[in-house]
């Protein structure tokens, strides 16, 4: 049994991978077992989010327990993971009453901690040459300047005609090569995850 | 090129596929009379190597950031590799008091980060020291999930993180946490904003396709060294139709 | 650690004492510093004491059975003969204590030759030396003195390599009295090792110094000398390193030999009587000791080396213990993270500067609602005119898919545009079937809509739209999406059957809607609808109109830029849709867009003021760089 | 701007978005207590919301609904597309359902395995066909001389720039190749010396890459901050 199930649950991944992967190629033949495959994995993608929830509940509920200022934070995260659940099933997803809780507690913090991140940003920005005081990366904070400087009149200057030149042809040109090249290096080692996959050889769902 | 491309594109596809799975098998058999490869020297997986072992001396955790990219998702890439991270991490420091945490953004990563550690420890033969809460989903959104992930860097013992997932603009409020919880932040990918925060905020950054190496200079088995020889053969065959497509096109023919 | 080994008693003294604590007896005369002792080195006698000793037992053994054995003379036999009882009831005595092979071996070596042997050749050694230099007898007398008690158990045996040398010499040469100057080379070149080496923060130098100069000042073939001293200094630097046998050979030919000097002063001819007297004359240890003449005191000695020997052994466990604790220690220290909390203050502190350096003048802006800087042309942002044309080309009245897909954080820069394209799309009456990938898109989507202007100028009046809600499954969901749309999305999130009732019922496929208009601020998701729903839409021409964030233009815009494009038109971050209100004439800003200019300004100062000061002061990464 | 709006007609809702958001931006001055405060309540609402979102979206209207209908209208085309399209998937997230618990979690392995063989091939298919196959035919199609300007001065620059791009993305390729030369013992291993030079023009282009895309989240939550700014002053004035 020890042997056969991790056995099983590869030969699970590899067929139903294939199954799909082909669907994509022969849509004739495979198109509707593709699509019910596909069908069954959004479901089964919701359950998986239920249990993460699940999951996300447990920990604080027990981090609650062990009491502390901890403690208090994981209280207030799971008061407030039960109102709003309460709420937007009462009012529905789109209910006046979840608009209001989205608008007056998500959309503030949220913005907030993407200002948060100007300032982290910019900070690590001044640093990094002490950090790594390479040539790639003057060159890095080079561009940086120029984009930015490109990006807007400046505010006393105005906007400098050949700054934002140079910023349309660094983002036109020398990062579109790069972008590109990065690109396929994520997309081949994307490939090659996948086919390891469906090798069976990686097995993340613990065959 | 690219009306070719379209026009035998699907079977071009596939075969590019085949290719590539061929190219992996070949290399992947082929290992054992071969002299072994040689990788490139990426210095972020030298220190995480070594992170991993300082942690386990000095009685510290790591953290395992799978990102918030479910397997679903094109960058189920980045989060596999993640997983795989997080194996070779808790074999690594399965005896270590503080066993390894791993944080996701997402459902079904969270359980399988779960199942990759209860299977490691099974493998181990140290089953009871999994526990299900190692594994957690800190939130569901990108900025939630890096908020959730904060208190655990801050909390947690952590030594080291390793940021080796689908990650967005919030990775920077994680090495953020981990710069001042004084811990090591290695991360890597698969988006490129998340990268270009990484550059400036990360202390040991891992670019676009370092990323997917990392099984390869972990050593999570031939699989995953066949299948980086095999992208530096197939990195050869793209240069070669870029080159060859522009210069097709450039003496204007089929158009 | 650097134990001073009383001669007499042989217990360790601390280094300051001039005598024995214990037995009373003047200590640093012999400089019998403990093996780990750091400058072991200088002194001879820490270079393995235990060997030493057999190798010169060794050598006098060879001696008396070759050139020396004929210049024996009578009356030796019987002291050999006592010396040899005495050394066979040593060791019944000794053998309780547990003592080490070698010291077995060596008391059970008949090395008694050599204690009574010397006295032939150091005579007429002597004899010539004293003839050509007498003045420096007294010197040497004391050097003896001082060394011989010490050294005449470590000259016990010689290895064999080191014999060489004086075996050579005698096999060119008969035994003569001619024979002695190059014999003697050895000797003075090694003494005078033995010396320098001997040499002692004390009385040593001056010592060896005299020694060295009388020698050499006697010393016919001296020009000899260098080659030895070059040869043999480096080996006994190591010595104690290596293998005893090699190096410290050539040192402890002279070793013994001076050994028996001071017994040598005494004129040979009346052995005996000298020999109680010098038990009389000399005080100390030493005086004792020689008073049981060759045979008793080299037993005695002879059981010390066990002593320093253990010492030895002792010493450098000891000594790799303690390298072993250092490197245990700092091994220890290293994973610690260093102390943070200054650190943390004067990142904090500069923090904080930039902080303020970046909100004072955004606030500035905002409370003055300054407008002096020009807003942006729709010409200046790529996309935006694309974008306007085909959202007027839309026909009235037909679906469009509007994809919410941008995090509630992106509002602030994204929501300029999303609302003006609300707006334009309900001027068209175009019905907007709302869907998303992320799970906060519906309420993003109806507060928006709730906030934007309908037709009859109200404030969500429109409401010719449906919300579809959340499409599971990332890239899947979007695969299922653009393949038929009702299958994944069957109702509305106000459960609601859209697809059978109109306008939606004419919809099968995705490139059924007039537009698909992907409102994210994800370049990843912007992706995957660009790849997985993209060629979908490509085979009837269906336009793909994208409004993001600036953090995606970079990854987007090839896509746009491509040939043929794969988006038709884009609107991106603060500017693009200020450009876009522009380009339908709403150019409502409040200080916002000077704010941006502004502190995009300040921010181009930090950066350049930090890279440039931290970089020229050279102020050391704050926090826990774990570079070894 | 959305905050602004909703405050003039909701007081309350403006008085806890402006005490969250100093919360929040208290984190610039150090982690405290009222920065998790605000994070907490953040993580439980959003978390909160899609829970409920889900349920609703594919428990409540793909998984219970169409029973009701079926059973309602009782047609049996319905009902075999929900016996093949839905059932089996409602199976085998029930199945999963036992990943709750430790003892059980093995159980559940066969229908991650399930998942993580679509992911993976929906990964594949989305890498080659979304990404691969487009920019090699973007790249490919730089230099096609049908869509070159028509004058040559325009002609020259759009060449060269095609140029730089194909090169760009050719040596940032090239950057990334991991295998290296084998060379004896003791003689550091690395590319060629041509190698060399191209894989270090690739990380140029790669570092003027990410330098471009870090302006681009920079500017991102740069607006971010003056939106709370903005946000801030309207309410004080909202108020006094």
């Amino acid at each position: 049994m020890k042997k056969i199930l991790p056995t099983s649950n590869a030969i699970i991944a590899v067929i139903s991978g294939l199954l799909v992967l082909l669907g994509y190629f022969f849509p004739g033949v495979f198109g509707n077992i593709q699509s019910v495959l596909i069908g069954w994995a959004i479901i089964l993608a919701a359950f998986a989010l239920l249990l993460g929830i699940y999951n996300l509940a447990l920990v604080h509920w027990k981090k609650a327990g062990a009491g502390g200022t901890n403690g208090i934070n994981s209280i207030v995260l799971l008061v407030s993971l039960g109102i709003t659940i309460i709420a937007a099933s009462l009012s529905g997803p789109t209910g006046s009453l979840s608009v209001w809780i989205f608008n007056n507690f998500q959309v503030p913090v949220e913005i907030s901690l993407l200002a948060v991140l100007a300032v982290v940003l910019v900070y690590a920005a001044a640093r990094l040459l002490t950090r790594r005081p390479k040539w790639s990366t003057i060159l890095f904070l080079v561009t940086v300047l120029i984009v930015l400087l490109g990006s807007v009149p400046l505010f006393f200057l105005g906007e400098v005609a050949p700054l934002v030149a140079l910023r349309g042809w660094v983002t036109q040109v020398p990062a579109v090569a790069g972008g590109r090249g990065l690109l396929l290096g994520v997309a081949l080692g994307t490939v090659a995850t996948g086919i390891r996959i469906l090798m069976g050889v990686d097995r993340p769902y613990g065959g | 090129m690219e009306q070719v491309l379209n026009s035998i594109g699907n079977y071009l596809g596939l075969l590019f596929i085949l290719l590539c799975l061929g190219l992996i098998l070949y290399y992947f058999f082929s290992d054992g009379n071969q002299p072994k490869i040689n990788l490139r020297d990426i210095q972020a997986f030298r220190h995480l190597r070594r992170e991993v072992d300082l942690a386990v001396e000095a009685g510290k955790r790591l953290h395992i950031s799978l990102g918030r990219g479910s397997i679903n998702e094109l960058q189920g890439g980045a989060a596999f590799i993640g997983l795989t991270i997080l194996d070779r991490s808790a074999r690594a420091a399965s005896n270590s008091d503080r066993p390894p945490m791993a944080t996701a953004g997402d459902g079904v990563l969270t359980i399988l980060s779960q199942d990759t550690l209860q299977s490691t420890y099974r493998s181990l033969g140290t089953e009871q020291r999994y526990d299900p809460t190692n594994a957690r989903m800190t939130g569901l959104n990108p900025l939630a999930y890096a908020a959730g992930a904060m208190p655990i860097i801050h909390d947690e013992y952590v030594s080291a993180n390793f940021f080796t997932g689908h990650l967005g603009t919030e990775i920077a409020l994680l090495t953020e946490a981990g710069e001042r919880s004084g811990s090591l932040t290695v991360a890597g990918s698969d988006s490129l904003h998340a990268q270009a925060v990484l550059f400036t905020t990360s202390d040991e950054p891992l670019l676009g396709e370092e990323l997917y190496a990392a099984g390869a200079y972990l050593g999570a088995g031939p699989a995953h060294i066949a299948s980086l020889r095999s992208q530096d053969l197939l990195r050869w065959v793209l240069i070669g139709a870029i080159v060859i497509g522009a210069i097709i096109k450039l003496l204007g023919f089929l158009n | 650690m650097t134990d001073i080994i009383c001669p007499l008693c042989g217990k360790p003294n601390p280094p300051e004492l001039e005598e024995c604590r214990y037995c009373q007896a003047p200590l640093n005369v012999s400089g019998f510093l403990a093996p780990s002792d750091q400058e072991g080195q200088e002194n001879p006698f820490i270079l393995s004491p235990d060997e030493p000793d057999q190798a010169d037992s060794q050598v006098i053994k060879s001696e008396s059975t070759s050139a020396l054995e004929q210049s024996i003379p009578d009356w030796l036999k019987n002291t050999e003969a006592n010396f040899l009882e005495e050394t066979e009831a040593k060791p019944e005595r000794q053998a309780p204590d547990d003592i080490s092979e070698q010291i077995d071996s060596l008391l059970s070596q008949p090395s008694t030759p050599d204690n009574v042997t010397q006295p032939a050749i150091d005579d007429d050694w002597l004899a010539s030396l004293l003839a050509e230099a007498g003045g420096e007898s007294s010197p040497l007398s004391s050097q003896g003195a001082l060394l011989g008690d010490i050294e005449e158990p470590v000259n016990e045996n010689i290895p064999q390599p080191f014999i060489e040398e004086p075996f050579k010499a005698k096999g060119v040469l008969p035994p003569t009295p001619v024979e002695k100057p190059d014999w003697l080379t050895g000797l003075e070149a090694s003494s005078k090792i033995k010396l320098e080496g001997e040499i002692t923060p004390s009385e040593g130098i001056d010592q060896g110094a005299g020694i060295t100069e009388s020698i050499e000042s006697i010393e016919t073939g001296s020009m000899e000398i260098p080659d030895w001293i070059g040869k043999i200094e480096p080996e006994e630097i190591s010595s104690n390193l290596e293998e005893p046998a090699s190096q410290i050979a050539p040192a402890e030919l002279p070793g013994w030999l001076e050994a028996l000097r001071p017994e040598d002063n005494v004129p040979a001819t009346e052995p005996v009587e000298d020999l109680s007297a010098a038990d009389i004359v000399t005080a100390g240890p030493l005086a004792g000791l020689r008073g049981v003449i060759g045979a008793r005191p080299s037993a005695i000695r002879a059981r010390k080396p066990p002593t320093y020997s253990i010492k030895l052994r002792v010493t450098d466990e000891q000594r790799a213990r303690v390298e072993m604790m250092e490197a245990l220690l700092a091994d220890e220290q290293k994973p610690k993270p260093l102390p943070s909390q200054p650190a943390l203050t004067s990142r904090n502190i500069f923090r904080l500067v930039i902080a303020a350096a970046l909100i004072l003048p955004i606030a500035w802006m905002i409370i003055t609602g300054s407008q002096r800087v020009p807003t942006p042309q729709p010409g200046d942002v790529p996309g935006v005119i694309d974008f306007t044309q085909q959202v007027q080309a839309l026909p009235t009245g037909l679906p469009v898919l509007l994809a919410f897909d941008y995090e509630a954080g992106f509002s602030g820069e994204m929501n300029l545009a999303v609302s003006t394209l609300i707006t334009q799309l309900a001027i068209k009456n175009a019905f907007m079937t709302l869907v998303t990938t992320i799970p906060s898109g519906p309420a993003m989507a109806e507060s928006l809509i709730n906030s934007s202007v309908g037709l009859d100028g109200n404030q969500g009046s429109y409401s010719y739209y449906t919300n579809l809600g959340y499409i599971p499954g990332g890239t899947m969901g979007l695969v299922g999406l653009a393949l038929s749309p009702k299958s994944v999305l069957p109702y509305s999130l106000d459960g609601i059957k859209v697809w059978a009732s109109a306008p939606l019922d004419a919809i099968s496929t995705i490139n059924d809607f007039s537009a698909v208009i992907v409102l994210t601020n994800d370049p990843d998701t912007a992706r995957s609808w660009i790849e997985q729903v993209g060629p979908t839409l490509k085979i009837d021409g269906t336009p793909l109109l994208i409004i993001t964030s600036s953090q995606a233009e970079p990854l987007i815009r090839p896509y746009y830029e491509a040939n043929p494009s794969q988006v038709q038109g884009m609107v991106t971050s603060l500017a693009g849709g200020l450009a876009y209100g522009l380009s339908v004439g709403n150019s409502q800003q409040n200080g916002e867009w000077d704010a941006f200019s502004i502190s995009i300004t300040a921010s181009v100062l930090i950066i350049l003021i930090g890279s440039i000061s931290r970089a020229a002061l050279k102020i050391p990464i704050t926090g826990k760089k774990k570079e070894s | 701007m959305l905050e602004r709006i909703s405050q003039l007609a909701d007081p309350i809702g403006a008085i806890i978005g402006f005490t969250l958001t100093i919360m929040v931006l208290s984190y610039l001055i150090g982690d405290n207590i009222f920065f998790r405060l605000a994070v907490s309540v953040f993580i439980g609402v959003a978390s909160g919301y899609a829970a409920v979102l889900i349920l609703y979206n594919v428990i409540w209207h793909q998984v219970l609904v169409p029973v009701f209908q079926v059973i309602s209208t009782g047609k049996t085309d319905d009902l075999i597309t929900y016996a093949t399209h839905v059932l089996p998937a409602v199976v085998l997230g029930i199945w999963m359902l036992t990943k709750v618990s430790p003892r059980l979690s093995r159980g559940g392995t066969p229908v991650l395995a399930f998942l993580t063989g679509v992911g993976a091939a929906t990964v594949i298919a989305g890498a080659v066909r979304g990404t691969i196959f487009p920019q090699v035919g973007a790249s490919a199609n730089l230099l096609n001389i049908q869509t070159g300007p028509d004058e040559l001065s325009k002609l020259v620059g759009w060449f060269i720039n095609g140029v730089i791009i194909l090169v760009g993305t050719v040596t940032t390729l090239i950057y990334f190749k991991f295998g290296i030369k084998r060379q004896e013992e003791g003689v550091p291993v690395q590319h060629s010396v041509i190698l060399e030079y191209l894989s270090t023009a690739g990380q140029g282009f790669i570092v003027i890459t990410l330098g471009v895309f870090f302006a681009g989240v920079y500017i991102a939550t740069l607006t971010a901050l003056i939106d709370r700014i903005q946000f801030l002053w309207d309410v004080i004035i909202g108020f006094f």
